[in-house]
């Protein structure tokens, strides 16, 4: 029979790559979704307009392309970079460009009189921005950007295109060494349904901690 | 380029066939999950939400590589289409739900005021107000979809991407077909963006 | 004397772990004309929404034209109504919503006419002339063809009058009808109900805020607190020489706060 | 007076790029990676005086594109020299060769010996890797583009055989024979060689910028074929040390 | 006689095609109490907001406290008002909200603090201290450290009083501030207003559809409909002795619908 325990080294290995480009990807994609979901909001055209051509270019090309690009084109002008960095890159961005859209309309969703209010008590465009609205943004934006980051777990399992040896990349070679199918790939998708999972009860947690008292409960 | 034509067609049949099914496997998830019954609530809840959480990827190639195992043989676009309606039903399933919670609490009380029943509240006041504002939502995931397809590849679907790779293949060039490959997403999207536009301004906005 | 139409009987009702009524019993006369009032969340839009099946009571009672609302009897026993019992029942009940909750994506004429067409198989021909009485009485006839959002609150609250009496109901229920329209367009609405009143001998039940309103309409006024009835009698009693100190403090800060009694 | 073998000196290692494909290349278990092609690249550099290789699975289809993008430094997959691509990078002389074969179900049903045979058979699917000499080959034949499937791995395609999907499997022969024996199946077959189908030899391929790295190559690549190490290191593995010894880069690049 | 705290000056207003004020004048004197009224659209609102710089005017001229609001002079010529100078005069101006807007993610000692703190870089001890006096003032310190969300409207609205006085504006403004509550809260609030009347001379803008308590607390009423003024005087004659048959009509009605004056 087949000795599955080094192989179980191999995946565990995939699982913390998959792992650290999840993480760094959100982190990256977090960051691209305030700058260009704020630049949306902006008074001015030409923030305006470089912040929507980011969010419709990212959201408009598949993420293959996207992955392809930024391992083998740029390259070609120039620009090296290692897989991880390539597929951190690729993921964060596109996942980015989705963020972006959420905080624009959590923010947007925010109601005219918390505009007003802040106006009444001659609060700065800015310090409403930081005190007032984005406190209260953040709390909607949350929920979605839990899905989000399922979404750019799973999406990491097209790194294995550009040699990554993510979790599913190494269930393929596991596949390959063994010439079992079954077992890998079912274990890969506990795998990933495991770390979906957890990611979900971070936010929801997260988001229960923040909502305390706005919603009536008390404190 | 022909073949890249031939990956065009590909892509776009599998994106038709996937969203018919998706909207249909969506609505029959969202019912089932409001079942009262919990027996049937809850398991199609923790399947669904299986199917949400795991990459598409890893899917076909079950459904393409491991149900043959058990006696389903699927030809390979059939297999693709089944793993991306399945994987976007999940998707559309909250779509519904979240259409359904939308129609105000009220309709549904002055609906049994005015004594109707179960099905006729279902066909003549909830659905005929729930449905218009989900379309753009809906119509969003297709969009998501088709820029998924390239995953067929992995279960030897000749769509566009794996089209794309057989030319840089022959010719060790990336850097052309792969920009073909995304002008021609990008060049859809923007169309589909202004699509988009136009459902949301006819049927509301889209909930993220 | 008459049987009463609708028997209340010690009922009781929780949301949660908080206890909205308990106990209650009440009894109305058909033909009469009720208001209930009371301070905010003591329980009067739970009672109607009860008659309404709208919510289900946890303990006792209820009869609605000499029928059990709640239960029926099966080989002999009185079980719990199923949907259909439930059905029959509410034929005799109409309601009217604080917000209306007029059917948006239907026009007036549609908004009357579907429920009678739907639940009684009345032709369209049919419903449609009862409806344009009805829209006629209350002063909407020509906005027949209208969608509810072009309406403004006070028409569209007097649509929904007309809603619920094309079902032609022996008792109708009013929920603060008139608490979400502009003060101006108030009186619209309540003209329609005092007619209403004049012309018909419906059993009807009032919750209201508007003092002076259930002073002119009532026959009776019930004052709760808590889920309970604090005191109850002619609305002059009530308004004029109230016995409770509850009742009076509640008047009295109604008052100050502008409203006319 | 290479600079780029100097580089590879000063960091320690080369980046090799390797093909998720027994025999030429292996994964163990503690995920190691051995195979015949990585183990004589890691000899030849090691003689060369860059310590160690550190290698990195790829599919077959981005590898070339790598190799130009500066991924790698050399490809050691079984990736045959065919024209094309000694247009495209630069080829060390030969190391492994190898046939090609087919895989079919037992008492091969429809007969394959060629190519050709797929052709003429208007039922007959052939899977192939993309990319790969197989698909090449199988299109010259004429075998029409649709019945031509790219599968994306061994395994696949080993597969899609068992589930009846394709009539037939080609890989070189010693791929087919790991997969075969790692599967253990008696309803399998191997035709090998397929008739008509040329002899190929890989060798290490090198960026068209690094020719003077790849001569380095070549000395000492040269040294170990006739010195007898060569044989050793790849003969475990089934390959033919004579094979790779009686053919050169030139004639490889110019057969069709 | 001293100069008006406002002097408005013909100014103009259009949503779209819509023209809210046309032409409009008036002047408000320091400490005055001045209650508008008038039927729903007819522009009291927007008048609030104009004020507080929540819309921008199309045409006229507003003095605040002998300033110019929208214009200020930059080399000899007057010209419209940047952020910086709007945000200086806002410091002479607060407004109470008719759904209160206080700000739900922050406690009640937070919600008044916050803006003095930012604002006016008063340190955080000082902000509280003020806090809790002005809490106080409402009857709000024992609630300092709760989160709106678990006040009633009363309560909200009693704080956000508090927050608009943090800043010690010369002018309040106030937009139906108890409109949105349950009748029996209504009273909380106005005893706060009057207060607040008889306790300081800040200049006061009340719109208010309580007429009574309009009768109370202004010492001027003015009179809108359609963007214009069709009557003002003291409260004792345009309640008890209006001229214009509009407002006759408009008091009318507002009287049947069950509003004591
Ligand atoms: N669905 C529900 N879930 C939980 N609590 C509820 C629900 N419906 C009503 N309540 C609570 O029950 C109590 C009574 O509500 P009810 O609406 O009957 O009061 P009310 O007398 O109509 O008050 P109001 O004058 O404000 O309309 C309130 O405290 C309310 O918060
Ligand atoms: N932002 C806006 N866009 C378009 N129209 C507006 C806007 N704000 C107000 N209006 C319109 O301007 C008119 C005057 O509004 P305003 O709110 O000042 O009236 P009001 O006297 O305060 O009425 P109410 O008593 O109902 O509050 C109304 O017809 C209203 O519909
Ligand atoms: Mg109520
Ligand atoms: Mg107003």
């Amino acid at each position: 029979m087949i000795d599955w325990s080094g192989y179980v080294g191999l995946m565990l290995q995939g699982a913390l790559v998959t792992i650290e480009l999840t993480l760094m990807g959100s982190v990256l994609a977090l960051f691209m979704a305030f700058l260009a979901g704020l630049g949306r909001l902006s008074r001015f055209f030409a923030v305006r307009a470089l912040a929507t051509a980011y969010i419709e270019f990212f959201r408009g090309t598949s993420i293959f392309v996207q992955l392809f690009w930024a391992y083998f084109v740029l390259p070609l002008l120039g620009i090296e970079l290692t897989p991880l960095q390539a597929g951190v890159l690729a993921l964060g961005l596109n996942v980015g460009a989705y963020g972006a859209e959420v905080v624009r309309g959590a923010v947007r969703s925010i109601g005219k009189e918390q505009y007003e209010a802040c106006v009444a008590l001659n609060l700065g465009r800015w310090q409403g921005m930081r005190h007032v609205i984005l406190p209260q943004a953040f709390l909607l934006m949350l929920p979605t950007f839990g899905n989000n980051a399922i979404e750019l777990l799973k999406a990491t399992s097209i790194v294995s295109l550009i040699s990554l040896a993510d979790l599913t990349f190494q269930a393929q070679v596991v596949r390959a060494q063994t010439g079992n199918t079954l077992v890998p790939f079912t274990a890969i998708l506990i795998g990933y349904f495991a770390l979906a999972m957890i990611l979900s009860w971070g936010v929801r947690s997260l988001e229960r901690r923040l909502s305390r008292g706005i919603d009536g409960v008390r404190v | 380029m022909p073949t890249l034509i031939e990956g065009v067609k590909i892509t776009i049949l599998a994106t038709i066939l996937g969203s018919a099914l998706a909207a249909a496997v969506g609505l029959v998830i969202a019912l089932l999950r409001r079942s009262s019954n919990r027996l049937v609530a809850r398991p199609v809840a923790f399947v669904a939400e299986f199917i949400r959480g795991t990459p598409l990827l890893v899917q076909l190639y079950f459904i393409f590589y491991i149900l043959p195992d058990f006696g389903i043989l699927l030809p390979p676009l059939l297999a693709g289409v089944i793993g991306l309606g399945l994987h976007y039903g999940t998707y559309t399933a909250e779509v519904y739900r979240a259409g359904i919670d939308n129609v105000p609490r009220g309709q549904w009380e002055a609906a049994k005021a005015c004594n109707l029943g179960a099905r006729q509240t279902w066909m003549h006041i909830i659905l005929p107000q729930a449905i218009p504002p989900m379309i753009p939502a809906l119509a969003n995931y297709f969009i998501a979809m088709f820029k998924e397809t390239p995953l067929l590849s992995a279960i030897t679907v000749l769509e566009l991407m794996n089209q794309a790779k057989s030319v840089a293949n022959t010719y060790y060039r990336y850097l052309e077909p792969m920009t073909l490959v995304g002008a021609f997403f990008l060049v859809i999207s923007l169309f589909s963006v202004v699509l988009l536009r136009w459902l949301e301004r006819r049927y509301g906005r889209v909930e993220n | 004397m008459a049987e009463p139409i609708v028997k209340i009987d010690s009922i009781s009702k929780s949301f949660g772990a908080f206890k909205v009524l308990d106990g209650l019993s009440m009894q109305v006369m058909p033909g009469e004309k009720l208001a209930l009032i009371g301070p905010s969340g003591s329980g009067k839009t739970t009672i109607l929404r009860i008659l309404m099946t709208l919510e289900r009571i946890d303990s006792g009672h209820i009869e609605v034209g000499g029928e059990q609302l709640y239960h029926m009897q099966r080989g002999g026993a009185l079980v719990t109504a199923d949907e259909r019992h439930l059905a029959k029942m509410r034929q005799k009940i109409g309601m009217v919503f604080q917000l209306f909750n007029l059917f948006p994506h239907k026009c007036v004429l549609d908004n009357v006419t579907l429920a009678p067409m739907l639940t009684k198989g009345v032709p369209k021909a049919q419903a449609q002339k009862r409806a344009m009485e009805l829209l006629d009485m209350v002063g909407m006839a020509d906005k027949a063809k209208a969608m509810p959002a072009q309406l403004s609150g006070g028409q569209k609250q007097r649509v929904a009058i007309a809603r619920a009496l094309a079902l032609s109901p022996k008792i109708m229920l009013f929920d603060e009808v008139t608490s979400a329209l502009d003060p101006e367009l108030v009186e619209e609405v309540l003209n329609v109900m005092r007619r209403l009143a004049d012309e018909t001998d419906m059993t009807m039940l009032l919750v209201t805020h508007e003092m002076g309103f259930a002073h002119d309409f009532a026959d009776r006024v019930l004052f709760f607190d808590r889920g309970r009835i604090v005191e109850e009698g002619k609305p002059e009693e009530i308004f004029r020489n109230p016995k409770q100190e509850r009742t009076q403090s509640f008047l009295k800060k109604i008052i100050a706060a502008g409203h006319r009694v | 007076d290479d600079a780029k073998l100097e580089q590879l000196k000063a960091q320690g290692f080369a980046r090799l790029a390797i093909a998720n494909e027994p025999p030429y290349t292996a994964v163990a278990a503690d995920g190691k990676v051995s195979g015949a092609a990585p183990d004589v690249a890691r000899e030849v550099f090691k003689r060369l005086g860059v310590e160690d290789v550190a290698a990195s699975i790829s599919e077959y289809g981005a590898m070339i594109p790598g190799l130009q993008a500066g991924r790698f430094d050399v490809v050691t997959a079984g990736l045959f020299m065919k024209p094309e691509r000694c247009a495209a990078v630069a080829y060390s002389e030969p190391v492994l060769c190898d046939a090609e074969a087919m895989l079919v179900k037992k008492g091969n049903p429809k007969g394959f010996k060629s190519y050709e045979d797929i052709a003429n058979d208007p039922t007959a699917k052939i899977g192939a890797p993309g990319g790969g000499t197989e698909e090449k080959l199988a299109l010259n034949a004429g075998v029409p583009r649709d019945r031509v499937i790219v599968v994306p791995d061994g395994q696949s395609g080993l597969k899609m055989v068992q589930d009846g999907r394709i009539d037939a499997y080609s890989l070189p022969v010693l791929s087919i024979n790991d997969l075969v024996q790692k599967a253990n199946d008696p309803n399998l077959e191997v035709i090998a060689p397929v008739e008509g189908a040329p002899v190929y030899c890989d060798g290490a391929a090198f960026n068209k910028k690094d020719t003077a790295l790849r001569d380095a190559f070549d000395v000492e690549l040269a040294k170990m074929k006739e010195s007898g190490e060569f044989a050793k290191i790849i003969e475990p593995y089934g390959f033919s040390a004579a094979a790779a010894i009686s053919t050169t880069r030139e004639k490889q690049c110019a057969a069709q």
